[in-house]
């Protein structure tokens, strides 16, 4: 656990009744910040403004997704240094990976980014299947992109409900994205028997074949949803004041989301090429036909907008890989449920979750659990861009760059 | 019909003839003073559980409805539950003003409705400055709302006050600009007289109401927008916008001083609502001359409910503005617009022998051109390029 | 722009509105208490035990040999074995288990334990009322209470209760079918030897060579 | 006699949330008193029957300068000072005749003036109608050069206010800040070491 800082000292005996200035923030002194010691920092050359209040916004706030907190220095509502802090949601996720069979490993990647249980499936499946080459057959693969594309679908639209929930929409977005999702979990429960915590996919192919009229009830499903973000777009895309909250707000430029690790939709809004469907072109995504939208000016807007597009695409990889699907096995002959023992070795596999690069990294050294087991969160690594963001913008503004970074505190502190 | 219409006077007076010669004064205020705290205290219930109700219908949810019958018994379990909460007061915060604040917002507001008519004979006070009256209750909410904020000693609390507090002088101004014209054309500042001026009906069937004007269409957008930053409801809800400050102002609020901060909250909107009833949707006159049967009260309230449902359904749509957006849309569209129509009345009421058929569409041509111009322009320089559809490229 | 977006967002928001009242597709919400929602069959929440017959001691399926404790992600299940056999669906002599413990309150439910059972033994149940007032002696569910018979298994999971019943039937009839050559071989070879007195019945079966279909 | 328990009640009012307004030590119970002040001469006016004149007192001065009162207290921060001077002080000597001064010059004209021996007139009829009117005739030039002399008020505290440069680049504070200090480390792990 993080011991009580002095921040949280000086939060429990300062007064917080002392205003803070709306002038111009100019010359503001880093160094003077930085010392714990002090709530209110003194500024140095304003004639007319007050002094900076130092907030602690979370780890109980109501909009920092969880239990994250950033600590913010505020000229006025304006951001002057941001730092975020995370770590409240360890649960040991890496140790208790090394210490259990590889099998037992999946359940927990559920948890890790609990929306999108079934990417992170894929992620680790796959990088355990490159580890040992297991060769997962034609159904098995068609199965896992349809359900990743679901669980993209599920993701993106339930961030955009958030962010427009942080925006102050009082939950109407989120819930039609509850609505939707609904219809997308109530196919993965008759898939693979829970609501969340799939815990589907295996070495080498999948737990469970799909049941009987799954394919027909997602393609009902998949219908419905481009019909749904139509409505969507309606009552989002052109509203006026989204468009003041997010355009110009949280501008990542191009050059620094690389240098940072930005990936996902995040990077692909600063403008940047990148999705590893066609980089690397796992699984069998080069079969089928789809685009990768880009934006331009890297801001909230363009974030949420090419949610909103990437969702559009994955509605036509759905159709596709709906109406293409084979039957057959949908696991390697060669591979077994217990006791798989790799050769020594190491492994990077990744998959591009909704969220951006997910990768796992494990060493081998041929015992039944991995020597190393380590995560790379697109979350986490998308989050450390936050303060870059935020500076210069104001409070309101800060939350709303948080939203559309799309983080999941499961993933981010693991 | 009349004796349906003037029920309420009638029983008013025949109780006040029962009580004692001595007493009759007190007898007749106190009667005037009742039936409008017991009638928006019961209009506060109802709203809270229809709002939660409809808000949910708008979300694709049921809402409340555990408590009695479809739940409509839920005001009371909230209220139940907000009377036995502990109060809680910070320790560091100021107790006087902390336990001040909340009624020092509810006190004033309780005095605006003594002015609004109801009905035909349905005003408590009937001031010659009513309407000023009226404002100058409502400018005592923003006192408490900043005690509230300064009092918690919180931070969150700090800021939400200073945001309320800008936000309400901010749009005090364009909410008295628009309520101007309609002072001007029909020259008092009663509200009884006022609503008087929008009796009748053009052509005999055409209600002559103030929004069927273009400065009184123009006036009323005004006036609805700014009571809906006045009152602090979404989008303009960012004194208290939870997912930046918790919950502002009323942070370190709970229990019954919180229940009376929402009380007032919602008499506030429905203080400003029957205000703008009664400026501009022509107060208790029916919509129709056939409709007249119907009691002048059931028309004023059913304009007053109609506008309370068009909050709630904004309420549920909009996301909220950001601080310097909400004072760039008062300062420089709102208040520049409201000055124009000032004008534009002007040229309305100078021109009103304009009767012809030519004269009558010159006449709505030029207010209303001149209104929509400002509109476009004004709405363009505000949202400056922003909203331009965008083109997003795709990498194959 | 200028507005149009605003009215666009409002008109779409009535339309939720009025789809509220007259389309059910939009309201998703179930109303729990008075009503439940009809699970699919894959539905899983915590493990049981399945037994056949009546006598949940003796029918019992479980061999306690410890396969699902080692599997365990969480490490919730503790399995004590007994020191005497008893025979099973095929006659076989089996251990089965003294002690069978699985705690709910560190179960995740993810299934692994009813995947990894070679005895058809450990399954996943679909109650879902499970929350207590007891923390520690409540959310302990021992054999007893983990016990479920067959016919509840077929209830819940028919497609794949179907299948292992009739594996289980094919073996057991497979088994007589073996127990019954054996013996008339037994008795012919006795017939032979003409030393009837000395054999009278087949070994016992060999509890090492359990082999599922 | 009501009426007269009334003014005295609130004369008194008024007088102690003045006293209280200047001597009370934090700078926001001064700010609040004063709008109790305004409040309560409010309150004698509409005694006056000049309703409009009242309610217009309680619009701007409770409604509109209070506020910005407590404002300017909050913005600059007054809370926090601590006076290090008394209140009783040498300077108030020089206060006080000062004050008797004034008091002297209005006093001396009121009590000479004819109006104050007069009797009072019947209550008008439609006072709010006739200040109107008499704004728009009679007193048409002064109510212009306060109209100009508050437009100019307004521009220069407008220009006052102004920032130097035009913020028209998302990030001008950025850039500054970055400038004038030495970067410091984004994510500082010194926060998330184990304190014992």
């Amino acid at each position: 656990m993080i011991a009580p800082r002095e921040e949280f000292k000086s939060w429990q005996s300062g007064v917080a009744g002392n205003g803070s200035g709306n002038g111009s923030g100019n010359g503001s002194s880093y160094g003077a910040v930085r010392s714990s010691e002090a709530k209110l920092v003194k500024k140095t050359d304003d004639s007319l403004g007050g002094d900076l209040l130092e907030v602690a916004m979370g780890p109980h706030h109501p909009s920092t997704h969880g239990v994250f907190r950033m600590d913010v220095v505020l000229d006025g509502e304006t951001v002057v240094k941001l730092k975020p802090v995370f770590g409240y949601l360890h649960r040991n996720h890496e140790k208790i990976g090394e210490t259990n069979s590889y099998l037992a490993a999946i359940p927990y990647t559920d948890r890790l980014d609990y929306i999108c249980s079934m990417t992170n499936n894929w992620a680790y499946v796959h990088t355990v299947e490159k580890l040992t080459g297991l060769q997962p057959p034609e159904r098995a693969e068609y199965i896992r992109v349809i359900v990743a594309e679901l669980t993209r679908l599920v993701n993106h639209t339930c961030l955009i409900g958030f962010l427009v929930q942080d925006m102050g929409a009082l939950g109407t977005p989120l819930m039609y994205a509850f609505r939707e999702r609904e219809n997308i979990i109530d196919l993965f429960e008759s898939l693979s028997g829970s609501r969340m915590m799939f815990n589907y996919m295996r070495f080498g192919g999948l737990r469970c074949d799909l049941p009987p009229g799954w394919i027909e009830q997602a393609k009902r499903v998949v219908a419905n949803y481009s019909r749904f973000l139509d409505d969507y777009e309606a009552l989002l895309s052109g509203n006026e004041i989204l468009l003041a909250r997010s355009q110009g707000v949280g501008v990542l430029k191009k050059d620094l989301a690389i240098s940072a690790g930005v990936t996902g939709p995040m990077l692909r809004a600063s403008g940047v090429n990148y999705d590893l469907r066609k980089v690397d072109q796992y699984g069998i995504y080069n079969r089928f036909q789809f685009r990768i939208p880009l934006g331009e000016h890297g801001d909230v807007f363009d974030r949420y907008m090419i949610r909103v597009l990437e969702m559009r695409e994955a509605v036509k990889i759905l159709d596709q890989a709906l109406a293409q699907i084979p039957e057959g096995p949908i696991n390697d002959p060669k591979a077994k449920l217990r006791g798989l023992r790799p050769k020594p070795g190491e492994v990077y596999g990744r998959i591009e979750s909704p969220k951006g690069e997910l990768g796992f990294y494990l060493i081998t050294d041929g015992s039944p659990n991995p020597y190393r087991f380590r995560i790379r969160p697109p979350s986490l690594i998308n989050l450390t861009i936050l303060e870059d963001m935020c500076l210069g913008q104001s409070v309101a503004d800060a939350v709303i760059i948080l939203g559309s970074v799309d983080i999941v505190l499961g993933e981010v502190d693991r | 019909m009349t004796k349906l219409d003037q029920i309420f006077v009638s029983t008013k007076h025949w109780l006040v003839g029962l009580a004692p010669e001595m007493l009759q004064s007190l007898a007749s205020i106190l009667l005037s003073i009742i039936p409008i705290m017991a009638v928006f205290g019961g209009c506060f219930a109802v709203t809270t559980i229809l709002e939660r109700k409809g808000l949910g219908r708008i979300q694709n949810r049921f809402g409340p409805n555990r408590v009695g019958p479809f739940g409509f018994l839920q005001p009371m379990a909230d209220g139940i539950k907000m009377l036995t909460k502990e109060d809680i007061v910070p320790f560091q915060s100021d107790k006087v003003m902390h336990f001040l604040a909340p009624i020092v917002l509810t006190v004033p507001i309780w005095l605006a409705f003594s002015v609004l008519p109801f009905g035909r004979n349905m005003v408590a006070v009937d001031f010659n400055a009513g309407i000023l009256f009226f404002f100058a209750a409502g400018a005592a909410s923003e006192l408490a709302v900043f005690m509230a904020g300064w009092a918690s000693q919180n931070k969150y609390s700090l800021m939400g006050a200073m945001r309320a507090m800008a936000q309400m002088i901010s749009y005090e101004v364009p909410l008295v600009l628009s309520a101007i014209p309609v002072i001007m054309i029909a020259g008092s500042l009663s509200l009884p007289q006022i609503v008087e001026a929008q009796a009748g009906y053009g052509a005999g069937w055409f209600p002559q109401w103030h929004v069927f004007t273009p400065w009184g269409l123009a006036g009323f957008g005004l006036f609805l927008v700014a009571a809906t930053a006045e009152s602090n409801r979404s989008p303009f809800d960012l004194p208290e916008g939870e997912s930046e400050l918790i919950a502002g102002f009323l942070t370190e609020y709970s229990g019954f001083k919180y229940a009376l901060f929402f009380l007032g909250e919602y008499l506030g909107l429905f203080a400003i609502s029957g205000l703008a009833v009664t400026l501009f949707l022509g107060g208790w006159h029916a919509p129709l001359p056939i409709l007249e049967w119907l009691p002048s009260w059931f028309w004023f309230f059913v304009k007053f409910a109609s506008l309370i449902a068009a909050f709630i359904w904004v309420r549920g749509t909009m996301p909220r503005l950001r601080m310097d957006q909400l004072l760039n849309l008062s300062w420089k569209f709102l208040v520049p617009l409201a000055v124009l129509n000032l004008f534009v009345t002007a040229v309305w009421h100078f021109s009103s022998n304009w009767q012809s058929f030519g004269g009558l569409a010159a006449r709505w041509l030029m207010c209303g051109g001149l209104l929509a111009a400002a509109y476009v322009l004004l709405g363009r320089s505000l949202s400056r390029g922003q909203g331009t559809p965008r083109k997003y490229t795709y990498a194959e | 722009m200028l507005g149009s977006g605003l009215i666009k967002g409002l008109a779409q928001t009535a339309k939720n509105f009025f789809g509220s009242y007259h389309d059910p597709a939009r309201m998703v919400t179930v109303e729990y208490p008075e009503q439940k929602r009809v699970v699919p069959e894959a539905s899983r929440t915590i493990p049981f035990l399945v037994y056949d017959g009546e006598d949940p001691e003796l029918g019992l399926r479980c061999t306690a040999c410890k396969i699902c404790e080692v599997e365990c992600p969480t490490q919730c299940i503790y399995i004590v074995k007994n020191t005497s056999k008893k025979p099973d669906h095929v006659g076989k002599m089996q251990f089965h288990p003294a002690t069978f413990d699985i705690d709910i309150s560190v179960c995740m439910g993810c299934g692994i334990c009813a995947e990894v059972c070679p005895f058809d033994s450990i399954k996943m149940d679909q109650v879902f009322e499970l929350s207590t007032a007891d923390r520690f002696e409540s959310l302990l569910l021992h054999k007893q209470q983990l016990a479920k018979p067959n016919s509840y298994f077929g209830k819940i999971h028919p497609t794949e209760a179907g299948e292992i019943d009739i594996r289980r039937e094919q073996d057991k009839r497979k088994a007589e079918a073996k127990a019954k050559a054996d013996a008339e071989a037994k008795a012919r070879a006795a017939a032979e030897v003409q030393n009837a007195a000395a054999n009278s019945a087949a070994p016992p079966p060999s509890p090492q060579t359990v082999t599922p279909a | 006699m009501p009426s007269e328990i009334a003014f005295f009640t609130f004369a008194g009012l008024t007088l102690i949330s003045a006293i209280a307004a200047m001597t009370m030590r934090n700078l926001v119970y001064c700010g609040l008193c004063s709008a109790a002040a305004f409040a309560g001469i409010a309150a004698i006016y509409l005694q006056l029957s000049a309703e409009f004149v009242g309610f217009a007192q309680f619009l701007v001065y409770v409604g509109a300068i209070a506020i910005l009162i407590v404002f300017t207290v909050l913005l600059t921060r007054g809370t926090d000072i601590k006076p290090t001077v008394a209140i009783v002080s040498r300077g108030w000597i020089a206060g006080v005749v000062i004050a008797g001064l004034v008091f002297a010059s209005i006093s001396v004209p009121v009590f000479m003036s004819a109006t104050l021996w007069r009797t009072a007139p019947p209550e008008v009829a439609a006072p709010v109608e006739m200040i109107g009117l008499e704004l728009m005739t009679r007193y048409i030039l002064p109510l212009e050069a306060i109209g100009l002399l508050l437009t100019v008020a307004l521009i220069g505290a407008v220009v006052i206010a102004m920032r130097e440069k035009p913020a028209e680049s998302i990030e001008p504070e950025v850039t500054d800040l970055e400038e004038n200090s030495t970067p410091a480390p984004r994510f500082d792990v010194s926060s998330l070491e184990v304190k014992s």
